[in-house]
């Protein structure tokens, strides 16, 4: 089986997880309390034309099925709809804050692995040292630490007091982009340096016991070399991790969006979810979960680069 | 063999053991937690109260010994939940092999696949918020983690001849599961419980923030966090404080499970 | 996409030409006939105007109609006001204000207005600069109709080439007001142009970007970092932390918006008048305002603010009819006492939820719980989003609600008919205590048919005391908003009509 | 040109301390062996000379590296590492770097300057390899191809000492030749100085000039090959020779010592061997015995280093002839009874593999008959023995245990699964796994006994194999190789089955703790009257033990008969191959390497 087989197997079940998920955040949305003409209405009072007019406007009072079967056929003919909120198309309004969202999460992981690698092989290569306590603590109280309220505290701390970054919004032009965004990646990645630091440690220091590192060392290999031998093979499970952080972070933002009034997609699923706004929650649904499966399919990939014996299509005798 | 404990693991052991105390007795340790104080508002610290009061006058401190007990059930329960989900698919996955594991795999990963934040925020919105069911969906996004965790788990010990010498006795595949191979991957399962438990700290508090967590006014951390963080500059205590204790449980539960991990780890190998 | 401004070229002095403004939430529509929040109204009043307009008493007065006369009890006839151009330069003409009011008016019409036109029986330009609406029955409140609350007066050809698309970021805005709509995007910004043809004359600000930050320690720290000039609806919870900020400067005014209890006569144990006294007088309304709203708000002794009532009674006889108004006075004795009268003597329990955008509804509604756990009455308190909160409240299904409203029109009658007709019971019906009480309803309708003010007035009253006296509602407070002006900017007038109005044009630089 | 003394090896965390007092001396171009068993110290010792204990020890003593001092200079030690002394290390399966290409990992090692272009082929050729492996990663090479790959990146720095530790105790027995003979022409070729470690002293002694035997982190004796192989001076050393089971001639038993070697500390104020030695006297425990020079006049030597006979005995010159061990017969075969085992033309192809594991096996197995399965690695014969227990399903021919039709377990009803689990039992081959690691033995028997509806006397049961019962509070981690092999046995006997199957059951254990189980195995065959399938690639073993042999390779069967005719006289080159890999103590084996 080569990799068309491969990629091909990986669609089918993208796409089956995609139907399976708009089926179930469909029935979901539709069981929530509330309904879509009480969130446009509000308070207020409305006549009973009023409320008839919206429901046949947005088809409420078509059985599900009918109206889930409605929306699938829109997507097959690649119409994600219309969102009920902003009357924008829903394509139009995901194109906006994807490039946000993306530009964050992107931001974050890198700011994550600028970090969270060399700590965790700082604290590999100190083991049982102070460095090394250090560095595992910090890791630890990185993966603990609320995004929200990290975000909070950076913003007291560096836009307040250091007056050194903005306190929100995106900025104009990629390099204001980037200064208005660093914080709130900053939020984003404190948990991801966590993780990235444990597995990433955990992993060079098993790597480091093993023979391979100590016949290196014994040939008389340099330093440098012999680390990268075991930096290399501890490579898989930090990709594992980075994998893990990259989704993670997709679903974080949320946090930080609202945090750094970002409009990424993250608070657009929030609005929308509340709002019952069906078209764009299904949408966002399936995009994220193309975007995860994307991520997922890298990392795979990723391994084949790394790991010769994946790439070969043979298992370890 | 010396047992010398590290101090950060006995710093750590000491946290544990005062939040374990403050969640088993906190309607005696702090009776009034809850008490409001109208006339008082929002006041930093001073005499009387040492990390100040909220808005609706009620002790910061108090609120966090009281706190102790909706933020360590919720999330202990989260971990211990996905911990039994997974290890149980965990466990008959790696064990099975074929078509179970393979459902079983599939599962995890459509779970993985889910923008997992997306399911607690609908499922959550759906069900109107509370405590039970941010818990149980936080239970079942977890398990995923937990399963594979334990299966690589499994898998590894599965061809080990004690495993093949145990089915040659004839023992039911339950009993090698639970009584021959779960203890040697204990430990892995564990450590995974743990990182769980941080997470559900955490998760459980961002759901706070989001509106969908535990109900207003109990005296949760997360909850207490997110509440006053509108109050960031009139008493930074109230936020910094219920922040800290999610961050030091959290972590104190992690090196001391680091620690335990490697012990077991130290003790496996010595021949 | 762009946010913010550009952080901090530290302003000068008395020359502002960018106007920087942070909403506490987003709007995912400009069109306030689209959503149903009040933030849209502060963006669509500077681009937008109606047929007639809010004085700072509460009193109509002219806007895009120079005047306006009720020919008879069911006919208005408005003139429009002449010389005024939309911002793309079309002239206003009667054509285009019939076709606002038909968005709403015409049948099948999904906005949110339409229940405000739900009376009208035809609209019809009788002139080049004159339009006539013929109501079906009479109403009184009708006058308020073509005010900002339910009026937005586009034109034409903008309908015709926006259709559905009005409000969004493509469709956008046309209005006759002093700014035009530059760039919208929905739940991140808004950006203002200053429209030079507007007949009010030269706004003040070349340019207004409205951000919405719906973290509020963010917007605090952002008008602290002075990356915003106004920040509207500052929470009050947070007023000490805004006043601390040097040379901002807060201003305060009721908001005309209304928390109240509602108990559901319909259901057990709130049918029992008992039960309802028996929690009216565990509520400290007192403390509530002083604590929770930090005083920036009013004890709420009965549903319309006396602001309300501007051009119907005077003062003094507002003051004489709210004394005459009964009330249930915070005390824990008597709550018990009627408790103890009730068919529940031992108290029960209940859920009260409130809506995640309130949370000082949710830190009232923890005073009133903690209060009712001295008598026996157990309330869980339940934030929930805003939507699901608006759904409980259309279902009639709970047995006691937090209610929040705000008025979109400066008629007493506007809440007081919602709230206490017959007419307005059942589900969907905005009577969520299922009130029924024929003789309140009949002064209602007496005071809707009514032309003559005082007679309105007096029949309102009436119907106030009356209901009164069955606690249906236990009003909490009216409250009051407060806005933030950054060291660079301040405001003239300001009141409770402020924001109702092109309110930019009012704004200036310090 | 390496001189070690006094060397101590601790591990300050517990204070234990593993290794003392080893001083040795290693001139230019000499080959020197350390034997002992396993845990004897012998890695360490060499990790210690080269700078590279675990993490956790710490070393004391001087080393002196071609006339320079290194033990208190950490950069002069990295400095000599590769172009003055280097390692091979004993797992050709962990020692090669996963995720780089062979040629690579060879050019990794060459000193700055060098052409890896010309170098890296020139050093595969040198090991035998074509040129081509410099293009394949660690995984697509067998196990002796990679210790043939790591031997060339040992040597690319071109050192002038060798330290190979254990280079081939993982491979199979005629690639250990291959490997064995490769190592000594190169180092004959390159004249370099050689330290091997090995716990087989007939390998040593076809392979150094010089060996030096270590128990319990102490020298015991010391001496050139020739002499140490006509005489031994230590008991020690004694018992570990006589261990050693010889393939040409039966023993009645093979002569082992009870017990297994003591930690360091254990023995610390006497002689590590006093307490297991036959000839151990008083003055044996009152102190250590110091490592003395055995001249021709027995005159003890202040001088251990000069080369000559040492030993670590008190009654060193004093030591009775050891009387040579008694021949055994093979059972005469007892073909009447029914089999115990029968299979038929049993074949197996793994899913995804390119040739069959099996191709085609028949074979049976009278009651109380030990018949041994031997072939290299990869013949076939674990797949054998899982297909005969059920843990592989054949995917035909069949499976007769006891009469009854075992092929397909999937297939059978419970009852006769269970009857076929107490009929064949099976032990493995890896002691450290064989055991859960969680549960105390004591457990691990009682679960065992009850599955076999036995009374659960786990007492009775590890006194059946020689075991003392307090044990069984025991886990396994607290065991050695020794122990834990005989308590898998136990519970594979806890039910007295019929059959035993044995995958390899001593070729991971030392040759002391072989002796044993191999003893072991053959009391429990007479009482119990249990039938043997004894897998194993070492012919020498199957000559002590087995009654009839079949020969595999390749999943095929080439040749089988009794014990006796088959190895005296084989039938097949096959089997003569295989009869040649085995160390004869003399110094023409290994032989001429092939390449
Ligand atoms: N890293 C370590 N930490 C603690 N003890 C160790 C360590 N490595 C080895 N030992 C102990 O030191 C002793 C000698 O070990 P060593 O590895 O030198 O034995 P060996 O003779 O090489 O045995 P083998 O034949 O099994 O390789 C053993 O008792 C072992 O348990
Ligand atoms: N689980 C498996 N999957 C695929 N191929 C296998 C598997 N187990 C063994 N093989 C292959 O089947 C063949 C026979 O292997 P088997 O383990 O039976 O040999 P063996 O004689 O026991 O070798 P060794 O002496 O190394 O233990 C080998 O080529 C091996 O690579
Ligand atoms: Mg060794
Ligand atoms: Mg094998």
């Amino acid at each position: 089986m080569g990799w068309a087989g491969f990629l091909l197997r990986r669609f089918a079940g993208t796409a089956a997880v995609v139907l399976l998920l708009s089926v179930g955040v469909f029935l979901l949305l539709y069981l929530a309390p509330g309904s879509i003409q009480q969130t446009l209405l509000g308070t207020r009072p409305a006549t009973a034309e009023t409320i008839a007019a919206i429901q046949a406007r947005h088809h409420l009072n078509d059985p599900v099925a009918l109206q889930y079967l409605r929306w699938f056929g829109d997507v097959l003919r690649g119409d994600l709809g219309t969102s009920i909120r902003t009357g924008m198309p829903v394509s139009d309004m995901l194109g906006q804050r994807l490039p946000l969202t993306l530009a964050l999460v992107g931001y974050g992981t890198l700011l994550a692995a600028l970090a969270g690698i060399p700590l965790g092989v700082l604290g590999a290569l100190r083991r049982g040292r102070v460095t090394d306590r250090l560095v595992v603590t910090a890791g630890v109280v990185g993966l603990s630490a609320p995004p929200f309220a990290v975000g909070l505290l950076l913003l007291v701390v560096f836009a307040l007091w250091l007056g050194w970054f903005p306190v929100y919004g995106t900025g104009q032009g990629a390099g204001d982009q980037l200064w208005h965004l660093t914080l709130p990646a900053a939020a984003l990645a404190l948990g991801a340096v966590g993780l990235l630091i444990r597995f990433g440690r955990a992993a060079l220091v098993r790597e480091m016991e093993q023979d391979y590192v100590v016949f290196a060392r014994a040939r008389g290999l340099s330093g440098p070399l012999v680390l990268g031998y075991a930096m290399r093979n501890s490579l898989v499970p930090i990709l594992t991790a980075a994998g893990l952080v990259v989704t993670g972070m997709l679903a974080g933002t949320v946090l930080v969006e609202v945090t750094f009034a970002l409009p990424g997609l993250g608070s657009l699923l929030v609005d929308s979810v509340t709002f019952k706004d069906v078209p764009v929650v299904q949408a966002l649904a399936l995009l994220l979960t193309v975007l995860i499966s994307g991520v997922n399919l890298l990392v795979d990939i990723g391994y084949s680069i790394i790991d010769p014996r994946v790439r070969l299509g043979r298992s370890v005798s | 063999m010396s047992r010398r404990v590290p101090v950060g693991v006995s710093v750590s052991l000491a946290v544990l053991a005062a939040v374990a105390v403050a969640a088993a007795f906190a309607p005696w340790l702090v009776p009034g937690a809850t008490a409001q104080d109208l006339m008082t508002g929002i006041s930093g610290p001073g005499p009387g109260h040492p990390l100040g009061t909220d808005d609706l006058g009620r002790d910061v401190l108090q609120l966090l010994v009281a706190g102790a007990r909706t933020a360590v059930p919720g999330a202990l329960a989260v971990a211990a939940g996905s911990m039994l989900i997974g290890n149980l698919i965990g466990l008959a996955a790696g064990y099975f092999g074929g078509w179970v594991d393979t459902l079983a795999m599939r599962w995890a990963d459509l779970m993985f696949s889910l923008p997992a934040l997306l399911v607690a925020i609908v499922v959550a919105g759906v069900l109107g918020g509370g405590y039970g069911p941010a818990i149980g969906v936080l239970v079942v996004l977890f398990a995923p983690t937990d399963t594979r965790v334990v299966r690589g788990a499994v898998l590894e010990q599965r061809h080990r001849p004690y495993i093949e010498a145990a089915l040659l006795k004839n023992l039911s595949s339950w009993r090698i599961m639970t009584r021959h191979i779960w203890p040697n991957i204990a430990s892995v399962a564990l450590a995974s419980a743990f990182l769980n438990f941080a997470y559900a700290l955490v998760s459980l508090s961002s759901l706070s923030f989001l509106g969908l967590g535990v109900p207003a006014g109990s005296p949760d951390w997360g909850r207490t966090l997110a509440d006053n963080r509108t109050q960031l500059l009139a008493n930074p205590w109230a936020v910094v404080a219920p922040g800290l204790a999610i961050i030091a449980t959290a972590a104190a539960l992690n090196i001391v499970g680091d620690w335990l991990h490697e012990r077991v780890d130290r003790r496996g190998r010595t021949r | 996409a762009c946010g913010s401004t550009t952080p901090a070229p530290r302003r000068q002095q008395g020359s502002v030409d960018v106007l920087r403004v942070a909403l506490p939430s987003s709007i995912g529509s400009l069109d306030a006939g689209k959503e149903a929040g009040i933030m849209n109204y502060v963006v669509g009043l500077l681009v937008q105007e109606a047929l007639v307009g809010v004085g700072q008493d509460g009193s109509l007065h002219p806007s895009l109609a120079e005047s306006w006369t009720r020919k008879d009890a069911r006919t208005y006839v408005y003139k429009l006001r002449a010389g005024v151009t939309f911002s793309d330069g079309a002239p206003l003409t009667a054509q285009d204000v019939v076709a606002s009011l038909n968005l709403h008016a015409k049948k099948g019409s999904s906005t949110a207005f339409a229940y405000a036109y739900a009376n009208v029986d035809a609209i019809e330009a009788t002139g080049p600069a004159e339009v006539t609406i013929t109501l079906k029955s009479p109403d009184a409140s009708f006058a308020w109709t073509p005010s900002p609350g339910t009026l937005l007066v586009t034109s034409e050809k903008f309908i015709e080439a926006t259709g559905e698309r009005i409000g969004t970021p493509e469709g956008k805005l046309l209005g006759t007001g002093p700014y035009k709509v530059a760039e919208f995007a929905p739940d991140s910004h808004v950006t203002l142009e200053r429209n030079d043809t507007w007949w009010g004359g030269r706004a003040p600000f070349r340019q207004i970007k409205i951000d919405f930050i719906p973290e509020e320690s963010t917007r605090l720290l952002a008008m602290r970092g002075e990356q915003v000039d106004v920040a509207l609806n500052v929470p009050a919870e947070q007023l000490d932390q805004w006043q601390t900020i040097p040379d901002v400067q807060l201003k305060t005014a009721a908001d005309r918006s209304l928390v109240t209890l509602a108990f559901n006569t319909a259901k057990k144990p709130w049918d029992d008048v008992h039960v309802r006294k028996a929690v009216a007088h565990a509520v400290d309304r007192e403390g509530i305002v002083r604590s929770v709203l930090r005083g920036h708000g009013t004890v709420a002794t009965t549903i319309p603010d006396p602001a309300q009532w501007g051009g119907v009674l005077d003062q003094a006889e507002v003051t004489s009819l709210y004394a005459s108004i009964p009330q249930y006075e915070f005390d824990l004795a008597k709550a018990k006492a009627e408790l103890a009268q009730s068919a529940t003597p031992g108290g029960f329990s209940d859920v009260l939820t409130y809506p995640s955008s309130g949370p000082q509804l949710g830190r009232a509604a923890l005073t009133l719980a903690e209060n009712l756990k001295g008598i026996g009455i157990t309330l869980e308190v339940k934030e929930v989003p805003l939507e699901q909160w608006i759904a409980d409240l259309g279902k009639h299904a709970s047995g006691i609600y937090l209610g929040w409203y705000f008025a979109t029109t400066g008629d007493p009658a506007e809440y007081v008919n919602q709230l206490l007709h017959g007419s307005a019971t059942g589900a969907n019906g905005t009577n969520i205590a299922e009130y029924d009480n024929a003789e309140v309803t009949r002064l209602l309708d007496d005071a809707k048919g009514g032309t003559d003010d005082a007679v309105r007035g007096k029949s309102l009253g009436e119907a106030l005391v009356k209901a009164a006296a069955d606690v249906p509602y236990q009003p909490l407070w009216w409250g009051e908003a407060a806005t933030a002006f950054g060291k660079a900017v301040t405001a003239d007038g300001f009141g409770p009509y402020f924001f109702v109005g092109p309110w930019a044009s009012k704004v200036a630089a310090r | 040109m390496l001189r070690v003394d006094d060397l101590t090896v601790r591990q300050p965390a517990t204070g234990r301390t593993l290794l003392s007092g080893v001083s040795f001396e290693v001139a230019p171009g000499e080959s020197v062996a350390i034997v002992g068993e396993s845990g004897s110290g012998k890695s360490l010792t060499v990790r210690a000379l080269l700078g590279l204990l675990p993490g956790g020890l710490e070393s004391h003593g001087q080393v002196v590296i071609d006339g320079q001092r290194v033990d208190d200079d950490p950069r002069a030690r990295r400095r000599q590492r590769g172009g003055t002394v280097s390692l091979l290390m004993q797992d050709p399966f962990t020692l090669l770097n996963p995720l780089r290409k062979a040629g690579r990992q060879i050019a990794d090692g060459l000193p700055s300057g060098a052409d890896p272009k010309a170098e890296v082929p020139r050093l595969l050729a040198e090991v035998g390899l074509p040129a081509e492996v410099a293009e394949r990663y660690p995984f697509q090479l067998s196990g002796g191809m990679r210790q043939r790959v790591g031997l060339a990146a040992a040597l690319a720095a071109a050192p002038r000492v060798l330290v190979a530790d254990e280079p081939t105790t993982a491979l199979d027995a005629t690639t250990q030749r291959e490997v064995l003979a490769l190592i000594r022409r190169v180092q004959r070729e390159r004249d370099m100085t050689f330290l091997l470690i090995t716990h087989d002293l007939r390998l040593a002694f076809s392979m150094c000039d010089r060996i030096m035997v270590m128990y319990a982190g102490r020298v015991m004796e010391v001496g050139r090959a020739a002499e140490l192989r006509e005489e031994q001076h230590h008991p020690y050393t004694r018992a570990l020779l006589a261990a050693e089971p010889p393939a040409d001639r039966r023993l009645a038993v093979i002569p082992s010592v009870p017990g297994s070697v003591p930690a360091h500390d254990a023995v610390a104020d006497r002689c590590g061997f006093a307490d297991r030695c036959a000839h151990a006297v008083a003055a044996c425990r009152v102190g250590v015995p110091e490592l003395r020079s055995i001249g021709a006049a027995g005159v003890p030597e202040a001088r251990p280093l000069d080369g000559g006979r040492l030993s670590a005995c008190v009654r060193a010159e004093e030591l009775p002839v050891a009387p040579a061990p008694p021949l055994g017969v093979a059972a005469t075969p007892r073909g009447a009874a029914e089999p115990i085992l029968d299979i038929r033309d049993l074949r197996k192809t793994y899913p995804g593999a390119s040739r069959p594991a099996l191709a085609g096996v028949s074979l049976s197995v009278a009651p109380g008959e030990i018949v041994a399965v031997v072939g290299e690695s990869g013949s076939g014969k674990t797949t054998l023995a899982r297909c005969v227990t059920g843990l592989e399903r054949p995917d035909s021919g069949t499976v007769l245990l006891d009469g009854g039709d075992c092929s397909d377990y999937t297939r059978m009803t419970r009852q006769a699964v269970r009857r076929a689990r107490r009929t064949a039992q099976m032990i493995f081959q890896d002691p450290y796994s064989t055991l859960n690691p969680a549960r105390t033995v004591g457990a691990t028997l009682k679960e065992a006994l009850a599955a076999d509806g036995r009374p659960p006397d786990v007492g009775a049961l590890l006194d059946l194999v020689g075991l003392d019962p307090a044990l069984a509070a025991l886990r396994p981690a607290n065991l050695s190789g020794g122990e834990r092999q005989r308590v898998a046995i136990a519970r594979a006997v806890a039910g007295e089955p019929r059959l035993l199957v044995c995958d390899e059951p001593v070729s991971a254990l030392d040759v002391s703790v072989q002796a044993q189980v191999l003893t072991l195995l053959a009391g429990l065959r007479e009482r119990l009257s249990m039938g043997m399938l004894f897998i194993t690639h070492d012919l020498a073993v199957v000559r002590q033990l087995a009654d009839r042999l079949y020969v595999l390779r390749a999943g095929e069967c080439l040749e089988s008969g009794p014990v006796q005719r088959v190895l005296d006289a084989p039938d097949h080159p096959y089997t003569r191959k295989l009869l040649d890999s085995v160390p004869d103590g003399s110094s023409a084996w290994p032989g001429q390497s092939s390449e």
